[in-house]
């Protein structure tokens, strides 16, 4: 049974821990940031061999002209979606026990919607004329194609990323200043004092910094919901078997959701032991996470089944065939291995032993993302290889090395960006650590049995 | 007559509220109770409270973001699709109001979170001089209450301040 | 300017115009100039080469020997596609697949650009000049039998010039050599029509019964057949839409779109065509019904495999919806009794009375000098023997390539190892080409002058081919050039007056407008006239027709009998597009998918399901296929399409030389071939090879066009078809 | 200055173009393919790769399913399991279906491919960034993607056999999409003499590369706006609508003579091909 934070803990405490994790991580931080490096090279490679052959060498064809590429955006998109649940939605719902987590959770957001981005990139056939899907003012009058779910993705991932990273920032200027005040004098100092803004911590300061903060939270969550269900239109509002389908948004939302919390908890669990911060993440968080994991597995789960049913009822034959398809077809061994990530395994998460087992929950939440992986894979791919149109199925098309390269690649570049981040930024919220300890002291006072606690 | 700050230092944030708390009865001649700042590592509701209620218009700001957003998202994708008509789409108008509607929306957070930005740094003042007296301590786990009176009300202050425990006061003189 | 010393006839026979006592007018000016200019005005623009617009030429395409006119899109000097000339009685303006490569052949990259002397295992380049006069001196020691020709199907000027030299030769030895030729029908035509080959109205029969005749594909003339079957199938004509039947072992393009299409077994035509006439019963002559009164419906099912009711219901369609048309074709007469099984379809045709109606003579021809000489395959094995026995001293070869074409078992390439000197004239280096001692260079259909009659005739016409453009390499020449030039070598006299082989042309033409339709015209206007049109109407008699097929001498042997050794027979299929393998070097050719199977660039052996899975076959399972005279490796296809005693592999793959798209790509299929000639005709029997399969264990995945569906559609209304009394065609536009 | 164009002609921008209510003016180029003529015999096929400078892409790419034929003929079988194909087979020319509502259009992130005032769905090669979802939305599969440089690439066009390319459009780079575009070239050379003498283009005067070639004459191709086109005659004979979704054939009683058909017309992206039922004899 996992202890949670002290509430004696001495708030200078809480400063000094949270300032070790930018200087003096342990060796495995390193190991780390080496294997990303590597895995970001392999990527590399793969791509400069892809953009001087063309895209033939990722294997794609006609008429299976998606593949990885879009399916790996999807579950970047997807991942992103937890920071903003923990930060925002948790914010308002006045949980305060997500206040340890929040932090680095909202940093995954930011980082695995740069990763998704660079996928668009990697996607396209002419990535150098990348720049026409932006509605740039110019003389010949062409503009991009408002109708297209393509261009709503962009817009909708420009603001999410944008807006993310801000709510991410202003939510770290207290702790820039306790930085600032705190790290010796060094070009690191100047930076804090650049990015803290002067931040004092006055009256007036706070003031507005909550209602901004709350405001800020609020836009978040449709944001968050929207990014999601235009991720979904660009298949549901096809004509595609498989695609065509209109529980499709909140089944993406739900699904984003899933993947996201599966990798709170890995990264949870990694930051804890990197950065020494078993006293903040502390096993009742990470039961607390996990039961709220279990909870959206379940919401994805039903979701999933309604889809199968919708397409299994309907009169879409053509659907129907695709369905079966994918249960009996070459995409089988995946599809399955999908619903049994997905909807079995996370009933691990249903046992009390479990919740606070860290390597179980580490093995459970990899599982359940190589599921949610899957899952966007099932959703690409099998349409194309199985769709209106016999003549042009194609049951043997299998990605090259290019494309299981870049996508081995993107995660390298997402753990680079997350470790980085968490070693120059305090990935746990120090003042928002010490509200919660403080609000818990005034509680225990309220009941008269105050200790002396850390006031 | 040239004016003086003060900062004090306290560890118990209910003396600290106390303290501001007297020093508004208490009208402490050549010093004025709106020159007080309150410095905290973090949020206080409570002790905010007795510093009278302060205005916040960032939600101002959130308004006039969102509704331009949103209002310049329609017309300007609008307009530009009516200027284009080599864009034509069979089956579908010129102006699509679905496709415009889901860019709206988007366009409309998008605002609301840019100017809701723009609002808080210039209502919090931020980015901000360093104010002439600051502890590291605030950033850690102390309050400080910095005010700014004549010198002759400074013996005042410090008499309040020293009644509620203040751990420190330091002193400097003003300009 | 004809001298004195050159009397009348030969100065016709010069011309090509002999055989016929048409008068000539007073010669023209032949003059060089205006035909020279006329030849290189292509290097400067001219008022019809307009920038940046297409500019249109009439030629005649050379790809196959139905010779359809076409005209050439020629813009900046470069001819860029090939339309079907609309002014054709062959083809209307239509075309085929082949014919539309023909600018592929025209800008091969592998092409012959210099002339090639053997020089131990390599070629060295010489001049010309150097050619020519070898050509001359190693003629020089030889008796005129021991020079030897062989050619493909040629006809035309180019012809006169060839006889023309082979006289001056003093030889008789011309081989017309064609792979794939239909020698057989045209024999038994011959004898039951009394013309080789009649014209044929599949647009007039309201029936057509074709034992394995592919006239969509590559049968004597496809795109006038098919041009022919567009109106065969309207409903708004006034036969009524017209039905197919197709009966051959193994589906062709035309079974394919067949009403009904009846798999038999091979070699068992004849047999299903007098079981037919017995059907038809009361109607029969007496002599017809006394040859088909033994194959009774229950005999004739037993040996062909079709089922009894099928034969009564042909017979009954036959009956009652006439005029009908029969034909005969490759499938029915590539086998040893290939000429009975052709006769006894004759009669069928004779006993429907037909003859006459839905098939009659073309107009005969009366310069006979011009007229086709088409190809045989016998033709090649009179010139492999005298080969073998050393009585060939020199031989030219043109538009044939028998080392890639021949069996195995006539092992010719040791035979031609007998001929001391071998000239080539080539397109590629292909297998012949490279056994040869000197390679020279032609110039492509496109950037060659040339006159051409049609094997089969729709009118008589002559079919004027002009080039397309400028000549793409400097070095290479016309074959009318070449034996322009060397006929100069011996007769300069008489053709002194042609500086080459255009002006000889234009002289020929010019010299008897009257009797080309241009009496009144001048020579210029005539000439002019002439290649504008690109056909020039013949003189010539109608032809007739007659029904004398001999019933009494049809005999048709028992089907052919298990063999347990080999026990299926192979069925070579010539595909529209590779032929006799004369056009493998061409891509889009290569990449077009088979119609059938959907399969590109690569050999592949039809199976019948029941056949595969007897032999536990599965696609794509490389098979080798072996017979008495050799073996080959191939793909398997698995085919609803074909006999289960039987297995197709298509001819023209499997090339060793030629170039860089034909090369190693495939099997051929020639090598393999047993020597079974037709008693008659002496033509090879192309389908009375027997082979067995074996798997090799190796399995590929099958590059075709066709899908994971197979030819399925999975219940989605793609392509859809409904039976014909479900329709009103007749209001249809 | 647009904000005042946009409120002045709302209700024209608002106008779904094109349908009934508001048809194509001069020109609207439709195809129909008479499936009983069509033989399969892939002269269309070979017809098109002359005239629109398609790569041969060997037989490799092939395997790989990155063939860049515009126009494929299909080849089905019957479906009840015979032991013979004794029907023959059914052959099926696909090519670009050029809808009226084209699915490809609407979802090309950057307007790459439109419909143009006649009818045509319109590729637009240097404005194509390679997204390929017009081709992910295509229900006939029918858009070819530049997978390679074909161009630079070995054996494609080795000299000289460059010159035979058709000047008269461009030659594709890698990471552009592309299909089968009724031959756009010949149309506006065909529009352009019509119009500097003052006329439409009347019937016959332009034909498509495949059609031109096709020896059986089971295509034809015209201006349905002209009712004197013979395609137009067709459409009307069998009672085929450009803006329907379920045809007079279709409905129940009546109009079962005809057999005029489009095909996956059910998704509502109206073709502008029409096919014509394969017609078997019953008596044999």
């Amino acid at each position: 049974m996992g202890k949670d934070i002290r509430e004696d803990i001495a708030w200078a405490q809480i400063n000094t821990d949270v300032l070790k994790s930018l200087e003096s991580p342990r060796r495995l931080f390193w190991v780390i940031i080496g294997v990303a490096i590597a895995m970001i090279g392999v990527a590399v490679g793969c791509e400069i061999y892809q953009y001087q052959n063309g895209m033939g060498v990722a294997n794609m064809d006609n008429p299976h002209v998606w593949g990885l590429y879009i399916a790996t955006f999807i579950f970047w998109i997807g991942m992103s979606h937890s920071g903003t649940l923990l930060s925002a939605i948790l914010h308002l719902m006045h949980a305060d026990w997500r206040k340890p987590i929040y932090r680095f959770a909202e940093a995954m957001t930011t980082f695995s919607l740069m990763t998704a981005g660079l996928f668009v990139a990697v996607h396209l056939g002419r990535v150098w004329q990348i720049y026409y899907a932006i509605p740039y003012p110019n003389e010949r009058w062409v503009w991009p194609n408002f109708q297209s779910p393509l261009l709503w993705d962009a817009m909708a991932i420009f603001t999410y990323l944008s807006s993310s990273v801000l709510f991410l920032y202003v939510g770290m200027i207290p702790d820039l200043a306790i930085v600032r005040d705190n790290i010796h004098p060094g070009w690191r100092k100047k930076l804090y004092t650049l990015l803290s803004l002067g931040w004092e911590g006055t009256d007036r300061q706070w003031r507005n910094f909550r209602i901004t903060y709350l405001t800020v939270a609020c836009f978040l969550i449709p944001l968050a919901v929207s990014v999601h269900s235009i991720v979904a239109s660009d298949f549901a509002m096809s004509q595609q078997p498989g695609w065509h389908i209109t529980s499709f948004p909140p089944y993406f939302v739900a699904g984003a959701l899933y993947s996201g919390c599966a990798a709170i908890i890995t990264l949870f669990i990694i930051l804890r032991y990197v950065f020494k911060f078993e006293e903040y993440m502390t096993l009742s968080i990470l039961k607390k996470t996990t039961r709220l994991t279990f909870a959206i597995a379940m919401v994805w789960t039903y979701l999933n089944l309604i889809e199968y049913a919708t397409v299994w009822y309907g009169h879409d034959q053509v659907a129907k065939d695709l369905l079966i398809q994918k249960a009996i077809g070459p995409y089988a061994p995946f599809w399955w291995s999908m619903n049994f990530c997905g909807s079995i395994v996370p009933f691990l998460m249903a046992f009390k032993r479990f919740q606070t087992s860290i390597p179980v929950m580490f093995a459970v939440s990899l599982l359940l993302n190589l599921g949610m992986w899957l899952e966007r894979w099932m959703i690409v791919a099998p349409t194309f290889s199985h769709g209106y149109y016999p003549w042009t199925w194609d049951h043997d098309q299998w990605p090259s090395f290019v494309q299981w390269g870049i996508v081995f690649g993107s995660f390298g570049w997402f753990t680079l960006l997350f470790m980085v981040f968490c070693k120059v930024f305090p990935s746990v919220s120090m003042y928002e650590v010490k509200e919660m300890v403080y609000h818990r002291t005034l509680a225990l006072k309220k009941d008269g049995l105050a200790t002396k606690g850390a006031h | 007559m040239s004016q003086r700050h003060l900062l004090a230092l306290f560890n118990d944030f209910d003396e600290a509220e106390a303290a501001i708390a007297e020093l508004r009865v208490a009208n402490i001649k050549g010093f004025n109770i709106d020159d007080l700042i309150l410095k905290s590592p973090i949020e206080h509701p409570e002790v905010e409270r007795v510093l009278g209620d302060k205005p916040v218009y960032v939600q101002w700001f959130t308004l006039i973001g969102a509704s331009l957003g949103g209002l310049l998202a329609f017309t300007g994708i609008s307009s530009s699709q009516a200027n284009f008509y080599a864009q034509l789409k069979g089956g579908k108008p010129i102006v699509p109001l679905p496709p415009n509607f889901v860019l709206t929306y988007e366009m409309f957070i998008l605002g609301g979170v840019y100017i809701t930005i723009l609002g808080f740094l210039i209502c919090a003042g931020l980015p901000a001089r360093r104010s002439p007296l600051y502890s590291a301590k605030v950033s850690e786990d102390q309050i400080g209450i910095l005010v700014r009176g004549d010198e002759n009300a400074v013996a005042a202050l410090k008499a309040i301040f020293s009644k509620h425990k203040a751990l420190e006061i330091q002193e400097e003189v003003g300009k | 300017m004809i001298e004195n010393s050159f009397n009348r006839r030969d100065f016709l026979k010069v011309l090509g115009w002999g055989g016929t006592a048409v008068a000539l007018s007073g010669c023209g000016n032949t003059s060089v100039e205006d035909g020279k200019e006329f030849v290189t005005s292509y290097s400067e623009p001219a008022d019809y080469e307009i920038p940046s617009i297409g500019v249109y030429f009439n030629s005649t395409c050379a790809q196959c020997d139905a010779g359809c006119n076409i005209m050439g899109r020629v813009r900046e000097g470069r001819v860029l596609k090939l339309e079907g000339n609309a002014g054709s009685s062959i083809n209307r303006g239509k075309m085929c697949g082949l014919g539309q490569a023909g600018v592929q052949a025209h800008y091969n990259p592998d092409r012959v650009r210099e002339p090639l002397l053997r020089n131990g295992n390599k070629g060295e380049t010489l001049t010309w000049e150097k050619a020519l006069s070898l050509i001359n001196e190693k003629l020089g020691g030889v008796k005129g039998e021991e020079v030897a020709f062989l050619t493909g199907g040629i006809s035309g000027h180019a012809k006169v010039l060839l006889n023309n030299y082979l006289e001056v030769l003093g030889s008789k030895n011309h081989y017309a050599y064609e792979a794939v030729s239909p020698g057989v029908v045209r024999a038994a035509n011959k004898k039951a029509y009394g013309v080789e080959m009649p014209r044929l109205h599949l647009d007039k029969a309201r029936v057509v019964v074709s034992f394995g005749a592919d006239f969509l594909g590559a049968w004597v003339s496809p795109v006038h057949f098919s041009m022919q079957y567009g109106q065969f199938r309207k409903g708004s004509r006034p036969e009524g839409r017209g039905v197919l039947v197709q009966i051959e072992p193994k589906m062709t393009l035309t079974g394919a779109n067949a009403d009904h299409w009846i798999p038999i077994r091979p070699g068992t035509e004849g047999i299903l065509a007098l079981g037919i006439i017995n059907a038809l019963g009361a109607s029969v002559p007496a002599d017809a019904a006394a040859v088909a009164k033994d194959y009774t419906a229950e005999r004739v099912s037993k040996d062909t495999g079709v089922p009894a009711e099928q034969v009564g219901k042909l017979a009954a369609l036959l009956k009652e919806r006439s005029p009908s048309l029969v034909l005969a074709g490759g499938a029915a007469e590539g086998y040893a009794h290939g000429s009975q099984n052709a006769a006894a379809i004759a009669l069928l045709n004779q006993v429907l009375g037909n003859v006459g109606k839905t098939i009659d003579a073309s107009d005969t021809l009366q310069f006979t000098q011009i007229a086709p000489t088409t190809g045989s395959r016998a033709s090649l094995q009179v010139l492999n023997d005298s080969m073998a026995q050393g009585k060939v001293k020199v031989l030219f070869s043109y538009g044939a390539n028998p080392v890639y074409t021949a069996p195995a078992s006539m092992k010719l390439v040791e035979n031609l190892q007998k001929v001391p000197f071998k000239v080539t004239f080539a397109h590629y280096l292909d297998e012949t080409a490279l056994q040869a001692d000197l390679v020279l260079p032609l110039d492509s259909a496109l950037e060659d002058w040339g006159t051409s009659v049609p094997e089969y005739l729709v009118d008589a016409q002559l079919s004027i081919q002009q080039p397309l453009m400028e000549k793409l390499y400097p070095n290479t020449r016309g074959i009318g050039d070449i034996l322009l030039a060397l006929l100069k070598q011996r007769r300069a006299e008489d053709y002194k007056a042609y500086e080459d082989f255009y002006s000889y042309l234009r002289g020929a033409m010019v010299q008897n407008k009257a009797a080309l339709g241009g009496a009144v015209a001048d020579d210029d206007s005539f000439w002019n006239a002439t290649l504008s049109s690109g056909i020039v109407k013949l003189p010539s008699a109608a032809g007739s027709i007659l029904a004398k097929v001999s019933a009494a001498a049809i005999v048709l042997p028992a089907p052919a009998a298990e063999d347990a050794s080999y026990p299926l027979h192979l069925i070579p299929a010539v595909s529209a597009s590779m032929r006799d393998g004369r056009h493998a070097n061409l891509s889009w050719l290569q990449e077009s998918p088979d119609p059938l199977t959907t399969i590109v660039w690569d050999s592949w052996v039809e199976l019948h399901p029941k056949t595969a899975a007897k032999l536990g076959i599965v696609e794509g399972d490389i098979l080798e296929v072996t017979s008495r005279s050799g073996s080959i490796k191939a793909q398997a296809y698995v085919f609803p399409g074909i006999h289960p005693d039987a297995i197709s592999v298509p001819l023209g793959y499997g090339h060793e030389a030629m170039g860089r798209y034909a090369k190693g790509v495939g099997a051929n299929v020639f090598k393999m071939l047993d020597p079974v000639m037709d008693k008659e005709t002496g033509e090879l029997a192309i389908n009375e090879t027997r082979v067995k399969v074996s798997k090799t264990g190796q399995r590929v995945i099958v590059v075709k066009d066709e899908g994971a569906a197979g030819g399925k559609q999975m219940g989605r209304k793609i392509a859809v078809k409904l039976s014909a009394d479900e329709v009103d065609l007749s209001e249809e536009v | 200055m647009s904000l005042s164009n946009l409120l002045e002609n709302w209700s024209q921008f608002r106008h779904e173009h094109p349908n009934n209510d508001k048809p194509h003016e001069e020109y609207k180029w439709a195809m129909s393919i008479d499936l009983d003529a069509c033989t399969g015999c892939n002269t269309c096929s070979v017809a098109c790769y002359a005239e629109n400078n398609l790569p041969v892409v060997g037989k490799e790419k092939f395997a790989h399913g990155q063939a860049m034929h515009w126009i494929r003929i299909e080849r089905y079988w019957d479906e009840d399991d015979r032991e013979f194909a004794d029907q023959g087979a059914q052959f099926l020319p696909m090519m670009c279906q050029q809808c009226e509502a084209a699915p490809c259009e609407t979802v090309c992130p950057v307007g790459a491919t439109n419909h143009t005032a006649d009818g045509l769905n319109s590729q637009i090669y240097n404005r194509c960034i390679g997204s390929r979802y017009c081709s992910a939305n295509c229900p006939f599969k029918v858009r070819y993607f530049n997978w390679y440089n074909y161009p630079t690439t070995e054996n494609v066009w080795p000299e000289p056999m460059q010159q035979q390319l058709n000047p008269d459009l461009t030659v594709r780079t890698k990471g552009v999409m592309e299909k089968c575009t009724f031959c756009v070239q010949r149309l506006y050379s065909a529009k352009n003499n019509a119009r500097t003498e003052g006329r439409l283009v009347h019937d016959g005067e332009v034909q498509t590369a495949c059609q031109q070639a096709c020896p059986t004459n089971a295509i034809s191709f015209g201006n349905l706006v002209d009712p004197q086109s013979k395609v137009a005659k067709q459409w009307e004979q069998q009672k085929v609508e450009l803006a329907k979704d379920k045809q007079l054939k279709d409905a129940e009683e009546g109009g079962t003579d005809l057999r005029g058909y489009r095909i996956l017309e059910e998704l509502r992206p109206y073709p502008s091909v029409m096919y014509l039922e394969r017609v078997r004899e019953s008596a044999i």
